[in-house]
């Protein structure tokens, strides 16, 4: 019992851990990734090799211009979560809104290739190898941008309603990683599928 | 020093709390997981579970964020008073053994560097290799003889080389045989390195004689498995000859390295470099470690 | 002493309306009820998963036995390998995650509480989900709708033109929602770990027992989604008439294989890693010393964990990959045995020199020791591609995997129950039952498993409901099939013991083994919160500094 | 050897005794003598069986060595530092490490590892990248759920289940290569006294080869999980001396025998769905889905060795095959029992 301490412990001066959030966001995205390099594994293993048409050379159109909304995204979000961080809840708001308006744009035009692929070249999930990975790796991606959407909105609401503030800029940030993340993803599944796919 | 506080002490602490908050029960995660199952389970049952599913993981989400929104939820509980025992009744610890002047905490000072053991195994790799062309030159008349054969253990091309071939250069067989050589080197020489310093009575001896013979009877039993053009073409004279060249060059290479203490007085804890509690007295800042 | 009954089983819950008692359970986020819960429900899977093995056994005790039909058969180890795998191996390590390791750092609880809940139930609702197959559908008789495919659901078995209805489907959405929960709890014990530390609890000074866990919940985000990718893509293939594995269209059987064991090696070394950690904890205390290298063997855990993502292919050296390839996963896998060895070495380093106390859970610890050398150099053989042309696909394989998951996991599970009892319920474990439970379960495993390697070089493949006559294999498939019984009866007095103690025990006090860890400075069984104060540390052994204050490891490290 | 000493005078605890017990057993039984079984990896009978075999022992030899090496440390510091009743009250020497010995016992197993695997790639490279000499005789096999099929294309037979080949002389070698390929599932090919096994896979040919030294019935079975029967999935090679072989490979060539007598069955089988999925040469049966039956009667078993070919067991057989072999994708047929004895009379005839 001597060896008990007789004072109330001190923690040592300089103790600080890493911010769990950040971790388990961080954690998830190498999750993800693994997620996706299985899937992008499989649409290169089977470039090339769908016994019957239509080949991506014939059917896909490079979306230049959703991908600029799509990565111009990440650093709206970015300031936005700057600014949330420096209290300024204003252009915090004005920001993440252009974030979501971005995102929806990169969709709305997902949306519209689908349409294209499926109504003009019959190209469906069960056509052939190539609908089948082109349709589940993008799909795959779109789910991501889907989920990141609905979240980026609940934050928009409560910030319209006046419910966030700069003590939820460690939240908010977290959630800016999962959206960078997507973005990033989004190079490789375009260089995939668009530039060696082809 | 680690400390931990009995209750008692905790409670007399003024700064210590009496009770403490913990994340408070929740039934949400469960209805989120059931509705989740029930949606894929509809998949193999019928499209109205999933529907159950999807109504339940709502649900579940809309809980969940509002048990940590705006913020989490949690219940206080009380402190009970407890007399924890952290105490033991084996007082007594015993020491190693350690020359009377070592008092240190870590034993010994002196140990080889790793890069003494690599070094002296590519030293010993040149002496080797020396001897071995030389091999090749006077006995077999072409220096590649020597560097086909090894390379014969990786690579199944050098097998199939007729006798003529063996007698002449193959860029592929050569690198192949380079990089095997070295690597091999030096990683015997990392062992020695290791090893010496714990069998220090005489390094050369056990370095140069020892374990060249030790490794040369091993190489004999197995090289037929492992390399058999070469177990075909061997002169084992040459070739233990060779192995000890390697061992006295790694050995002095190695013992030239650092100073140090080869007494064999040392037990061998100490040779070995065996990490441990000294006999000294505390040191002044033990407290705070590292 | 430690009259405590906030959490965990305890003499108060009975007086508690059962309801009352259930929707405690159903809603607790304590890291220490869950824990108690995985491990309970995995015992649970334990059971059933053994009684389909005995099943099995009894099939193949004679040649041309007509116990169970082959479609069964079929189902039957399907069923037996998955559940072991996912619903006891699993389970029950994430559960001593969850117990031990913020016991162990000194923290309250997960990072987060709520997700571990989440992750439990998602994981236990999978192992549901996958059994309602046998009433799913056609009923009970002849095992439903039971997946019929193997553990591994090679294509293009699994393809909708050979295996039709829903059989396999429950397969792939079982391990779906349970693989979902695995990369919960994952996320989870790596963010308690890095962010839950007690002051002074650096990385370098945390239990072994953290470290590797930290590698295993690492290794699960890295392997368990391919697993979880190639699900989907199956659904894909099986819903949406995909064609990733139909190679009726140009989809590839070879690639599910790269999928599945991208995941299932990496997996086998999840399971093993905790288990090492229960090694790590349990032998230093019982041969009163601490463990020998420790940065070695935190090397040497996360050199496994890279190793072992590239050695995949090892279970596919009949397949027909080139020379090349053969012999790069020859090398890769036979490269695990360094890392895997310097970890044998070391705790028999630690053993050499101390003073052995020969308590059951160290008994379970020397049988893991020895058995795991066997195991491991049996997958040495395996490793040698041209060797394991030969022995792949036979019941040499079987013998070797069941030394490393029974001989192993198992025996390594046992140990850390039989260790971690007293400080889960507070009471002691009875001694004479848990070592007669040890020695007749050593003697079932050893005439089980032993035996299987036989067969295997005698050219018995596995999977085979039926096997001829004549073949050299029926005396060894008897007495195989008689050690299996052995295991049973040992399983049982297991389970008496863990009943009757949780009853008729002595009381434990908080530190029965004269331990060096934090978990066993607070009562048994711990408090909702529990440590009344976060405590402090300044070494890897913390207790042992208290114990020995004149005497302190902090002043060496 | 050493092990068993130190176990010995371990003898105080059943530990002991049953460790020496299982080394003992195991060292009987792994001197594993040809006559054990038909299918003993260890009584190899052709080059790439015999390489891997001796391989094997190479390997085993080494791991042996290795197991008595730690098992020795492990009996030997369980006896040595058991906790004694005097030491009650006392710690040992805490030692925490010491990075010469991690040095060493990384580096020996590390030289262990680059021995065996240079052993191992070698004989990878031997089997696996050995040329094809124009001696020897091709075979395509295919795997179907639950039979084998095979084919030699340069010879134009056509036959199931039990495979042909000649011995292979070491002077003058006849080896057989084989082209693995699969109609359905996966499925693997395994004699384990002539060679590794090797899988078939849809989409994917794979390529083995054996040069038997010994004529022979060899036996075998599918290796690879490959549904319901995968159990019953049967192999049977006939090694043949170079004469019975070439007898062998002019009888297969002939179309099938026209014998009048079985004019009725002959009607029967024709009539039926059986054409749809057999085949016999020189009639309209020509179906792929099942075994060709041309030559029926030349082998010794039906069902991929399922059961004998015998009258009855033939006639049990077209009756109704879940009763040989439950699950067989051939379906009942239901045929009366006058157009069943005339069917199994024309098979008779089919030799
Ligand atoms: C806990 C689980 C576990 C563990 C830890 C291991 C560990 C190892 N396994 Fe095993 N394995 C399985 C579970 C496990 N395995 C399962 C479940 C399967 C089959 C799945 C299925 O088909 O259904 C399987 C199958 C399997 C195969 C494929 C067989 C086949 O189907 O053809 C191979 C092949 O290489 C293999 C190898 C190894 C190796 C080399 C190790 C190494 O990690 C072992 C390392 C340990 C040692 C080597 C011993 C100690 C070391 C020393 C004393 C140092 C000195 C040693 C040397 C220098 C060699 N395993
Ligand atoms: C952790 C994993 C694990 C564990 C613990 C076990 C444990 C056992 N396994 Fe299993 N096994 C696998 C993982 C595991 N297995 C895997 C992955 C496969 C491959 C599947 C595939 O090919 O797809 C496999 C396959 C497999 C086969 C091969 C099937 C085949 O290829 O045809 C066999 C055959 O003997 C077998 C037997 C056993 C036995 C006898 C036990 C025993 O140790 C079990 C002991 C436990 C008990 C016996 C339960 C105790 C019971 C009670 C307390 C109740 C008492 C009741 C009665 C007596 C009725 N297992
Ligand atoms: C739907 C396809 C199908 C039909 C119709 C069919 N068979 Fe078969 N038959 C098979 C298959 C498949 C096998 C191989 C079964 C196995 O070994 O698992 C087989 C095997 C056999 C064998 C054994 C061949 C051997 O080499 O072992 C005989 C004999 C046979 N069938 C005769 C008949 C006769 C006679 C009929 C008609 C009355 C018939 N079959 C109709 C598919 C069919
Ligand atoms: Cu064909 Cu198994
Ligand atoms: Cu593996």
């Amino acid at each position: 019992m001597s060896a008990m301490a007789n004072s109330y412990p001190q923690a040592p001066a300089n103790w600080a851990l890493p911010d769990r959030g950040k971790v388990a966001m961080a954690g998830l995205i190498i999750a993800e990734s693994a997620i996706f390099t299985i899937f992008v594994v499989a649409y290169l293993f089977y470039v090339g090799k769908s016994l019957t048409g239509p080949s991506p050379r014939e059917v896909l159109e490079t979306p230049i211009f959703y991908t600029i909304c799509l990565l111009s995204s990440s650093l709206t979000v970015h300031l936005a979560a700057k600014s949330l961080a420096r209290d300024r809840v204003g252009a915090f708001l004005g920001l993440w809104v252009l974030t979501i308006v971005l995102g929806g744009a990169f969709m709305y035009g997902t949306a519209q290739e689908w349409h294209r692929l499926i109504y003009e070249h019959g190209l469906t999930i069960s056509t052939n190898l190539f609908g089948t990975t082109y349709y589940s790796l993008v799909g795959l991606h779109a789910f991501h941008v889907t989920a990141g959407l609905l979240m980026l909105s609940m934050v928009a609401i409560f910030a319209l309603v006046g419910r966030v503030g700069v003590q939820h800029s460690r939240r908010v940030e977290v959630l800016s990683m999962y959206w960078h993340f997507v973005d990033a993803v989004w190079v490789v599944v375009f260089t995939v599928v668009y530039v060696v796919g082809r | 020093m680690a400390t931990l506080l009995t209750a008692e002490q905790v409670m007399e602490s003024p700064r210590a709390p009496r009770e403490i908050e913990v994340p408070a029960s929740t039934v949400w995660p469960f209805v989120l997981a059931f509705g989740f199952t029930l949606l894929f389970a509809g998949l193999v049952t019928t499209m109205s579970v999933s529907a159950l599913g999807a109504v339940l993981a709502v649900a579940g989400c809309i809980g969940w964020f509002r048990e940590v929104f705006p913020h989490e939820h949690e219940e206080v509980v009380p402190i009970v008073p407890e007399d924890i025992r952290i105490t033991t009744e084996r007082r007594t610890v015993e020491r190693l053994p350690v020359a009377a002047y070592q008092l240190r905490a870590w034993l010994p000072v002196h140990t080889y560097p790793i890069s003494a053991g690599v070094k002296g195994g590519l030293a010993g790799a040149v002496a080797m290799a020396v001897l071995a062309c030389a091999y090749g030159v006077l006995k077999a008349g072409s220096i590649w003889y020597p560097i086909n054969l090894l390379a014969a253990a990786v690579y199944a091309e050098s097998l199939k080389l007729g006798p003529a071939q063996l007698y002449s250069f193959h860029a592929d067989s050569f690198e192949i045989a380079l990089v095997l050589h070295l690597i091999v080197s030096a990683l015997v020489g990392l062992l020695y390195g290791a090893m010496l310093p714990m069998f220090a009575r005489r390094p050369i001896v056990l370095g140069g004689l020892i374990a060249p013979a030790l490794w040369s009877g091993l190489i004999y039993t197995i090289l037929g498995v492992v390399n058999p053009l070469l177990a075909s073409h061997i002169d084992w004279a040459w070739f233990i000859a060779s192995q000890v060249a390697f061992g006295i060059v790694a050995g002095i290479v190695v013992a030239r390295q650092s100073r140090m203490i080869t007494q064999e007085n040392l037990p061998f804890a100490m040779r070995a470099g065996i990490e441990a509690p000294g006999m000294i007295p505390p040191r002044e800042n033990g407290e705070d470690g590292q | 002493m430690s009259s405590n009954a906030i959490t965990v089983p305890g003499v108060q819950i009975d007086e508690k309306p059962w309801v009352d008692t259930l929707h405690e359970w159903v809603t607790t986020v304590d890291h220490k009820r869950l824990g108690v819960l995985y491990i309970l429900y995995a015992l649970l899977f334990l059971v059933i998963a053994g009684v389909e093995a005995l099943i099995i056994r009894i099939q193949l005790m004679f040649p041309h036995n007509h116990f169970v039909s082959p479609e069964v058969f079929n189902r039957l180890f399907t069923l037996h390998g998955t559940t072991m795998v996912f619903f006891m191996g699993m389970p029950i390590l994430f559960g001593f995650a969850n117990y031990l390791v913020p016991l162990m750092i000194g923290a309250r609880d997960m990072a987060f509480p709520r997700l571990n809940a989440f992750s439990f139930w998602l994981s236990a609702l999978g192992g549901f989900l996958l059994y309602f197959s046998l009433v799913g559908a056609n009923g009970l008789y002849g095992a439903g709708n039971a997946p019929d495919v193997g553990w591994w659901a090679y294509a293009p078995l699994t393809a909708r033109a050979f295996s039709p209805g829903h059989s396999t489907d429950y397969w792939t959405l079982a391990l779906l929602v349970s693989g979902f929960g695995s990369i919960g709890t994952a996320i989870n014990i790596i963010a308690t770990i890095l962010c839950m530390r007690c002051p002074g609890m650096k990385l370098n000074r945390m239990p072994l027992l953290a470290w590797l866990n930290l590698v295993m919940a690492g290794m699960v985000l890295i392997a368990v989604s391919p697993l979880t990718a190639a699900q989907a893509m199956l659904l894909i293939d099986r819903y949406l008439g995909g064609h990733f594995f139909d190679t009726q269209a140009g989809g590839s059987a070879v690639l599910w294989m790269h999928f599945f064991w991208i995941f299932g090696h990496p997996e086998v070394y999840i399971l093993i890693i905790p288990c090492f950690a229960f090694m790590s904890e349990i032998i230093p205390v019982f041969s009163r010393k601490p463990i020998f290298g420790y940065p070695v063997m935190v090397a040497a855990t996360l050199c496994i964990g890279f190793v072992s993502m590239s050695v995949w292919a090892h279970h596919m050296f009949s397949v027909g990959m080139n020379s090349y390839a053969n012999s790069f996963f020859t090398i890769t896998t036979m490269a695990v045995g360094v890392p895997t060895g310097i970890k044998i070495f070391n705790w028999l380093g630690t053993m050499w020199g101390g003073r052995i106390q020969f308590k059951v859970p160290m008994l379970f610890c020397i049988a893991f020791l020895f058995q795991f050398l066997i195991a491991g150099l049996t997958g040495v053989m395996l490793g040698s591609a041209a060797f394991a042309s030969q022995l792949t696909l036979s019941y040499f394989v079987v013998a070797h995997f069941h030394y490393t998951l029974v001989g192993g996991v198992v025996f390594a599970v046992f140990a850390a129950i039989c260790y971690w009892y007293p400080k889960i319920t507070g009471r002691m474990l009875n001694e004479t039952l848990g070592k007669l439970h040890f020695w007749l379960f050593l003697i079932g495993f050893h005439l089980t498993f032993d035996l299987m390697h036989f067969p295997g070089l005698l050219g018995m493949p596995r999977r085979i409901y039926t096997y001829e006559p004549g073949r050299g294999w029926n005396t060894l498939n008897l007495l195989i099939s008689i050690g299996g019984f052995i295991q049973a009866i040992a399983i049982l007095l297991f389970v008496a013991n863990l009943i009757i103690s949780y009853f008729k025990g002595a009381k434990a006090g908080n530190d029965p083994w004269d331990a060096w860890t934090l978990e066993w400075a607070t009562s048994s069984p711990p408090p909702a919160y529990n440590f009344a104060s976060i405590p402090v540390v300044a070494s890897r052994r913390p207790l042992w500094d208290l114990k020995h204050p004149e005497d302190p490891d902090s002043r060496y490290e | 050897m050493q092990a068993l000493r130190s176990t010995n005078s371990f003898a105080r605890g059943p530990l002991a005794v049953l460790l020496s017990v299982i080394w003992q057993a195991s060292a009987v039984v792994g001197a594993t003598s040809p006559a054990l079984s038909p299918t003993n990896i260890f009584a190899p009978e052709s080059t790439p069986a015999k390489s891997i075999a001796h391989l094997s022992v190479f390997v085993l030899i080494i791991t042996g060595i290795i197991f008595v090496v730690v098992f020795t440390l492990l009996v030997y510091s369980l006896i040595k530092f058991r906790g004694r009743a005097v030491d009650a009250g006392r710690e040992p020497a805490q030692v925490f490490g010491s990075t010469q010995i991690e040095l060493a016992w990384t580096i020996i197993p590390i030289l262990i590892v680059v021995v065996l695997f240079l052993a191992t790639a070698r004989v990878i490279h031997a089997i696996q990248d050995a040329p094809q000499p124009p001696s020897a005789i091709e075979v395509t096999a295919i795997g179907h759920q639950y039979w084998w099929e095979f084919r030699y294309p340069k010879l134009g037979i056509v036959t199931a289940n039990e495979m042909h080949i000649p011995v292979s002389d070491p002077e003058n070698p006849t080896p057989t290569f084989l082209t693995l390929l699969s109609a359905d599932t996966d499925h693997s090919f395994w004699i384990p006294e002539l060679a590794g096994k090797t899988d078939l896979i849809p989409n994917h040919p794979n390529r083995m080869w054996m040069d038997p030294h010994r004529i022979g019935i060899f036996l075998g079975q599918c290796a690879q999980y490959c549904g319901v029967q995968h159990a019953k999935m049967l192999l049977r090679v006939s090694v043949d001396s170079p004469e019975d072989f070439a007898a062998w490979v002019r009888s297969q060539q002939q179309p099938a025998v026209q014998d009048a007598s079985v004019e009725t069955g002959r009607r029967v089988f024709e009539s039926t769905a059986c054409i749809n999925c057999h085949a016999v040469a020189g009639t309209n049966a020509n179906g792929r889905f099942g075994p060709d039956l041309t030559h029926l009667m030349s082998r010794a078993t039906i069902a991929s060795g399922a059961a004998p070919n015998t009258p009855e067991k033939l006639r049990l057989w077209i009756q109704d095959p879940n009763k040989i072999k439950p699950g067989s994708l051939m379906p009942a047929m239901q045929l009366s029992g006058t157009d069943l004895d005339a069917v199994v009379s024309y098979m008779e005839t089919l030799r």
